[in-house]
């Protein structure tokens, strides 16, 4: 297939920035999830391996990733069932913005409920 | 003048590379859907028990994933979703690969590179949950779960 | 019902009254690409005079006709029914006879360039080809078996309804070249071929629909479609693109199971 | 320069031409040119329907169809041609029908069907649903069916591919044929959009379906590309054109813009009204009212403009209300047009009255044919291996003028015939016959003099003045002086023509110059029209002389023939002279000359035409 020169940016709408957002989401905790099963897997080498690598899971910096990862899990979950929707409930496509509206409303509504608490457990005193 | 040149259509028609029918599409886009459903549980289990129970990440040690490990529901829990989270990732990311690398070859090498990354993975994970030793011999007691001593 | 490219901030209705149009100042900046000129495209900018009615069809023309008669573009009906001119306006796939110009911010240079995804050949023309060439391959024709009526083919109110919607395509290729994964994966069949299988799947007097759904069944049919809805924002018909793909996806499993 | 051999050749992918191409590809080796898209031709956007006496929603029968098209053509149909029409319409919407084209359906699963103007009950007694319909968009679904059916018979397209030159045995611009003699069409040249290049198509058979000329005037319900192309190279290969004259003149025109919006919204129940609020076709037609032919409709409209009952701020327009209709009814019967309401007026209407003028829409004349499509090269005489179909033909079944759903009609039976002729013709001939020495060449010459032209008159200048005379003087009424005026104006024009030049010099897509190329042909044609329109001082359908206000049968029951010949050619184009035909109007190097041909007559005597 020859290319075509490549021109501005496609402005799509709500459907394809989500579905963006759904693939980064997507690869990103995808190779988190690597890296979380090689990690684990060190309490098969020995519990203080495991455990310092686990330490640096609680820095500050980490935490904020962390926070960062759940929000793009909760947001690619809650997606894909938006998608799941889409695709198998015949009023999905025409739904499709609002339910992309309750996802994001999803999303912070869990954020809300997460984020304190777990911010809390980051930076707060133990 | 009649020049005799029997010349075929002018603009070389299209041709589709090669048709690659079966289910075998159908039943990786049903999958991802069944399995994203089933993950919601998982995961949200997972990160709920994790993050938010008790002293959320900061508990998390060598001890607290002893503890989880003991009970065979905790392990078939993680079991499964070792499993779906990575059959469900590598299977996205193989519909990225086929978006976005055009050439064969690159389509070739990118694909290997990752089922050797789900392999091992799933391997490793596998494993480690099933021969995982909560209680060492030989570890200092202190960082093992409270049961090993008991 | 059609594709709108912004909301504008003025549809108050009968204000645009034949007669009462008034004109102003529109500039384009349009993608300009001749390989007999040169290998790079490059933008230009125009600036024309424009009525209250007129389309960027009509600005593109008043370009071509009064100010560079070698800015290239297909064109026929005019009025958004024979699919010729499919282009990106500011970043979206429109007609370019079914934009107005009074519902675009005209403040900023309006910016045209050719659909995405297929071959551009001179400045906003493109190979159709590719898109065709799938077309073809669902099969778009009624496919029946045993004798032919004799009169008509009796076909319910209902049944006749079912697949309205995608009768309306006019191939115009706006939603295929709007959506992300042609772009990067062009042997993709598309939403537009899709639709036109749906046509045939859904028409109660058809037969062909198993081997329709066969040739979708492809790696490179309806499972590559990813619901990012670009399909269905850009079609000028107003036709639920997706839903169409979805309905086949679905017809396919139920066929499965 | 490439050739390629066929035994037929089709020009035009419209539905005459796909038509034509699906009867003549199963028995013949066949190519169809075309200089758009098969799916972008103009047929694609015909609304309203097409009509054939199914009988399906109430009492019917072809003859009383038969009549209809030929009182609707003020009795200049060939009663013969409209006869084979209207029988062989049932066939032609069941074959369409059973190719898949969705049409409406009665709740009982039949095609459904609608009233039409001009189409009646027992010869003219009432309103009768004749037209079969798919939504407002027939003329898509036939379009698209064709197309379809095409794909599936694996019909060879050559697509945007002009064809620029018929290629004929014996030049009838110079040559002087005489009666009988053998005259034979022996292939096209066509000009690859794309690449620039020429391409020789040699054939036993051609069939000219290139469609209609609206681009002749400003305001028209045609497509940039109807350019009358097919017409134009007939006649400049010295075939006559028939009753160029006769222009159709659609009345329900988006005001200003030209865009049209079927009949089938005053079928469904539209109104017209003007300024007052008035329903003003009760008082121009009693029986039928905004169900009238169209041409009475359009005069009417325009003439409530002339008398200062025209709506809108410059009282030029009259209103289309649908206002009293269910919006669902709408929704379901008219919805394309509609949303042209809305998208190109900003109009809603449902609550408001869509404005509405009369629009250049579709040309009664053309390359004359007889009923199995084979083209004449005067009165009597075929030209061999050559057929046309489609509004660039006629046969005559419109005679002055056309009812609505009736062309839908004509491209499917009398595509299918010219297809079906074409390729039993092409079966009879052995050998392809040698096409002239240098095919190419007048082409050639045509399109380097205009690209190598420096510079000169801009295209669009020359193409806008010649639109906007034919609007200002030979739209819906003419006169003497005003037809003059205008043809006054075409030869300013020709003469000018001959100074245009393009700005691109290019080979690929050089659409600048197939528009030059295209001003030519439309220069032509109008030309044709307005000398045919001068010599008929009589008022006959849609040729409306204010100066002759009345039919005039005893001069005028003539088909107009126009021919281009040399200037030192005889006057008197054959032996039928009646009224003016004998009229002539140099242009230079050639002139018009004008001839007749009799209209057939079978069963049906002039009549008064009243609705
Ligand atoms: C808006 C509108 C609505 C109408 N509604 C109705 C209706 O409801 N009912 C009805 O009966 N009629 C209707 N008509 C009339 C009818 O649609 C047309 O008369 C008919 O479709 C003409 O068909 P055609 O095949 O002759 O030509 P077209 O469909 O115009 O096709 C012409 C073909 O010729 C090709 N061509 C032209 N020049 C060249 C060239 N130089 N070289 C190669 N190819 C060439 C073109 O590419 C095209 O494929 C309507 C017309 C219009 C404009
Ligand atoms: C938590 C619950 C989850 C749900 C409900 C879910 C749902 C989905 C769905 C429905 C799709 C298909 C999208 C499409 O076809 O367009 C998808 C794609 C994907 N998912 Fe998940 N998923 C979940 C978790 C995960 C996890 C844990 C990972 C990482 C390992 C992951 C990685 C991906 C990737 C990489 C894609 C491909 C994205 C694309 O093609 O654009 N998902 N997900
Ligand atoms: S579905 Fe809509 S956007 Fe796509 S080709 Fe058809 S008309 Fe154009
Ligand atoms: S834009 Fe493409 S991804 Fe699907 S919804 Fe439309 S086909
Ligand atoms: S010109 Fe026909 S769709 Fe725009």
């Amino acid at each position: 297939m020859p290319t075509a020169p490549a021109g501005t940016l496609y402005r799509g709408r709500e459907g394809m920035w989500s579905w963006v957002a759904h693939r980064v989401t997507g690869v990103s905790i995808f190779f988190f999830l690597l890296v979380h099963v090689l990690d684990t897997s060190l309490v098969r080498v020995s519990p203080e391996a495991y455990n310092a690598v686990i330490g640096t899971y609680q820095t500050p910096i980490m935490g904020l990733g962390e926070a960062g990862l759940v929000a793009a899990i909760v947001f690619h979950a809650f997606n894909g069932l938006r998608i799941a929707l889409v695709d198998y409930w015949s009023k999905g496509p025409r739904y499709q913005r609002v339910m992309l509206w309750v996802v994001l409303g999803l999303l912070v509504v869990t954020m809300a409920g997460f984020l304190p608490r777990h911010l809390m457990n980051v930076f707060g005193a133990s | 003048m009649t020049t005799q040149t029997d010349i075929p259509t002018p603009r070389s028609p299209y041709v589709r590379r090669k048709t690659t029918r079966g289910n075998f599409e159908l039943y990786s886009w049903v999958f991802m859907r069944a399995s994203g459903v089933v993950l919601v549980v998982l995961v949200f289990g997972h990160l709920f028990v994790n993050l938010m129970v008790g002293d959320g990440v900061k508990a998390i040690d060598f001890a607290f994933v002893g503890g989880k490990w003991s009970s065979p529901f905790w392990q078939i829990w993680d079991l499964l979703m070792l499993w779906l989270a990575m059959i469900h990732g590598t299977n996205g990311v193989r519909t990225i690969i086929n978006d976005y690398a055009q050439r064969d070859l690159t389509r070739g090498v990118l694909k290997s590179l990752l089922y050797l990354a789900f392999t091992i993975t799933v391997v490793l994970g596998t494993l480690v949950i099933f021969t995982f030793e909560p209680c060492p011999p030989d570890a200092p007691a202190e960082l093992l779960a409270s049961f090993c001593t008991a | 019902m059609t594709a709108v490219l912004e909301n504008s901030t003025d549809t108050s209705g009968s204000e645009a009254q034949a007669g009462a149009v008034s004109s102003f100042q529109v500039t384009l900046k349009i993608r300009r690409y001749n390989p007999e000129v040169a290998a790079e495209a490059y933008w230009e900018e125009h600036t024309v005079t424009a009525h209250g009615t007129d389309r960027v069809l009509d600005a593109l023309h008043k370009i071509k006709w009064e100010l560079d008669g070698s800015l290239t573009f297909r064109r026929s009906c005019a009025h958004g029914v024979c699919g010729s001119d499919a282009m990106r306006i500011n970043g979206r796939n429109r007609l370019a006879c079914k934009t107005l110009l009074k519902d675009i911010n005209p403040d900023k240079p309006i910016v045209v360039e050719a659909i995405k995804g297929l071959p551009v050949l001179k400045d906003l023309v493109v190979d159709m080809e590719p898109f065709f060439a799938s077309y073809r391959e669902i099969m778009p024709f009624l496919i029946t078996s045993g004798n032919e009526p004799s009169r008509e083919n009796i076909q319910s109110q209902a049944d006749r309804d079912r697949f309205d919607d995608t009768t309306k395509c006019i191939l115009c290729a706006a939603c295929t070249s709007s959506c992300p994964v042609f772009w990067t994966d062009g042997q993709y069949f598309g939403p537009a071929a899709i639709v036109n299988a749906h046509r045939f799947i859904f028409d109660s007097r058809d037969q062909g629909g198993t081997q329709r759904l066969e040739v979708l069944n492809d790696k490179e049919g309806v499972w590559r479609c990813r619901t990012t809805f670009n399909c269905t924002e850009a079609c000028p018909r107003g036709i639920e693109v997706t839903k169409a793909i979805q309905e086949v996806k679905r017809a396919m499993i139920t066929r499965a199971f | 320069m490439q050739t390629h051999q066929y035994d037929v050749v089709i020009v035009g992918a419209g539905g005459a031409g796909m038509r034509a191409a699906l009867e003549a590809s199963k028995g013949a080796r066949t190519a169809v040119i075309s200089k758009l898209y098969p799916t972008r031709s103009h047929t694609g956007a015909a609304q309203g329907g097409m009509c054939a006496a199914l009988a399906n929603v109430e009492e019917d029968n072809w003859e009383w169809h038969t009549f209809d098209t030929i009182k609707g053509g003020d009795y200049l149909v060939d009663q013969d041609a409209a006869e084979v029409m209207a029988k062989e319409a049932i066939d032609a919407v069941l074959d369409l029908e059973r190719m898949g084209l969705p049409f409406n359906r009665t709740p009982e699963g039949r095609i459904d069907q609608r009233r039409f103007g001009g189409h009646t009950r027992n010869h003219g007694e009432a309103a009768v649903r004749r037209a079969c319909y798919a939504a407002d968009r027939t003329g898509h679904m036939i379009l698209q069916t064709l197309y379809q059916n095409c794909v599936k018979q694996d019909v060879e397209f050559y697509n945007e591919f002009y064809v620029l030159d018929l290629l004929t045995d014996h030049d009838l611009t110079t040559e002087d044929i005489e009666d009988g003699a053998e005259v034979n069409a022996t292939g096209v040249v066509a000009y690859d959009l794309a690449t620039g290049e020429l391409h020789v198509f040699q054939t036993k058979a051609v069939v000219f379906a290139t469609g209609g000329a609206g681009k002749i005037f400003k305001t028209t319900s045609n497509a940039h590309t109807l350019t009358g192309d097919g017409m134009a190279l007939a006649y400049r290969r010295g075939l006559p054109l028939e009753d160029m004259e006769f222009f159709q003149f659609h009345p329900t025109g988006l005001a200003g813009l030209g865009i049209l919006l079927s009949e089938a919204a005053r079928g469904e129940g539209g109104i017209l009204r003007n300024a007052d609020g008035e329903r003003f076709m009760e008082r121009y037609a009693p029986t039928i009212k905004d169900l009238a032919p169209r041409d009475i409709v359009a005069r009417s409209m325009a003439n409530e403009v002339r008398e200062g009952r025209g709506a809108g701020p410059n009282k030029d327009y009259v209103l289309l209300d649908l206002t009293h209709l269910e919006p669902a009814h709408i929704d379901a019967k008219l919805p394309d047009i509609t949303e042209f309401a809305r998208t190109y007026l900003g109009i809603e209407p449902y609550t408001e009255p869509v404005p509405v003028y009369p629009t250049a829409h579709y040309a009664m004349g053309g390359v004359p044919t007889n009923i199995k499509g084979e083209v004449l090269r005067d009165g009597h005489n075929v030209v061999k291996g050559l057929y046309a179909a489609g509004e660039v033909a006629c046969v005559s079944v419109h005679g002055s003028n056309r009812l609505g759903t009736n062309s839908l009609l004509d491209i499917n039976v009398f595509g299918k015939r010219a297809g079906r002729s074409a390729a039993a013709y092409a079966q009879t001939v052995e050998q392809h016959l040698p096409i002239v020495e240098g095919p190419t060449a007048r082409v050639e010459a045509q399109l380097s003099e205009m690209r190598d032209r420096p510079d000169g008159e801009r295209v669009a200048d020359v193409r806008q003045a010649l639109q906007e005379t034919m609007d200002a003087n030979a739209q819906v009424f003419r006169t003497d002086e005003s037809l003059n005026k205008a043809a006054a104006d075409i030869r300013e024009l020709q003469k000018r023509y001959r100074n245009v030049s393009v700005q691109d010099k290019g080979s690929l897509f050089n659409t600048d110059l197939l528009e030059a190329i295209e001003l030519g042909f439309l220069l032509d044609i109008a030309e044709v029209t307005v000398v045919a329109a001068l010599n008929r001082r009589e008022s006959r359908g849609g040729h409306y002389r204010e100066d002759f206000p009345d039919r005039d049968d005893d001069n005028y029951m003539l088909h107009t023939m126009a021919y281009r010949r040399p200037t030192s050619a005889p006057d008197a184009a054959d032996g039928h002279v009646a009224g003016y035909f004998d009229h002539v109007e140099d242009f230079g190097d050639y002139k018009v000359v004008l001839g007749s041909k009799p209209v057939t007559m079978t069963r049906y005597e002039p009549m008064e035409r009243k609705y």
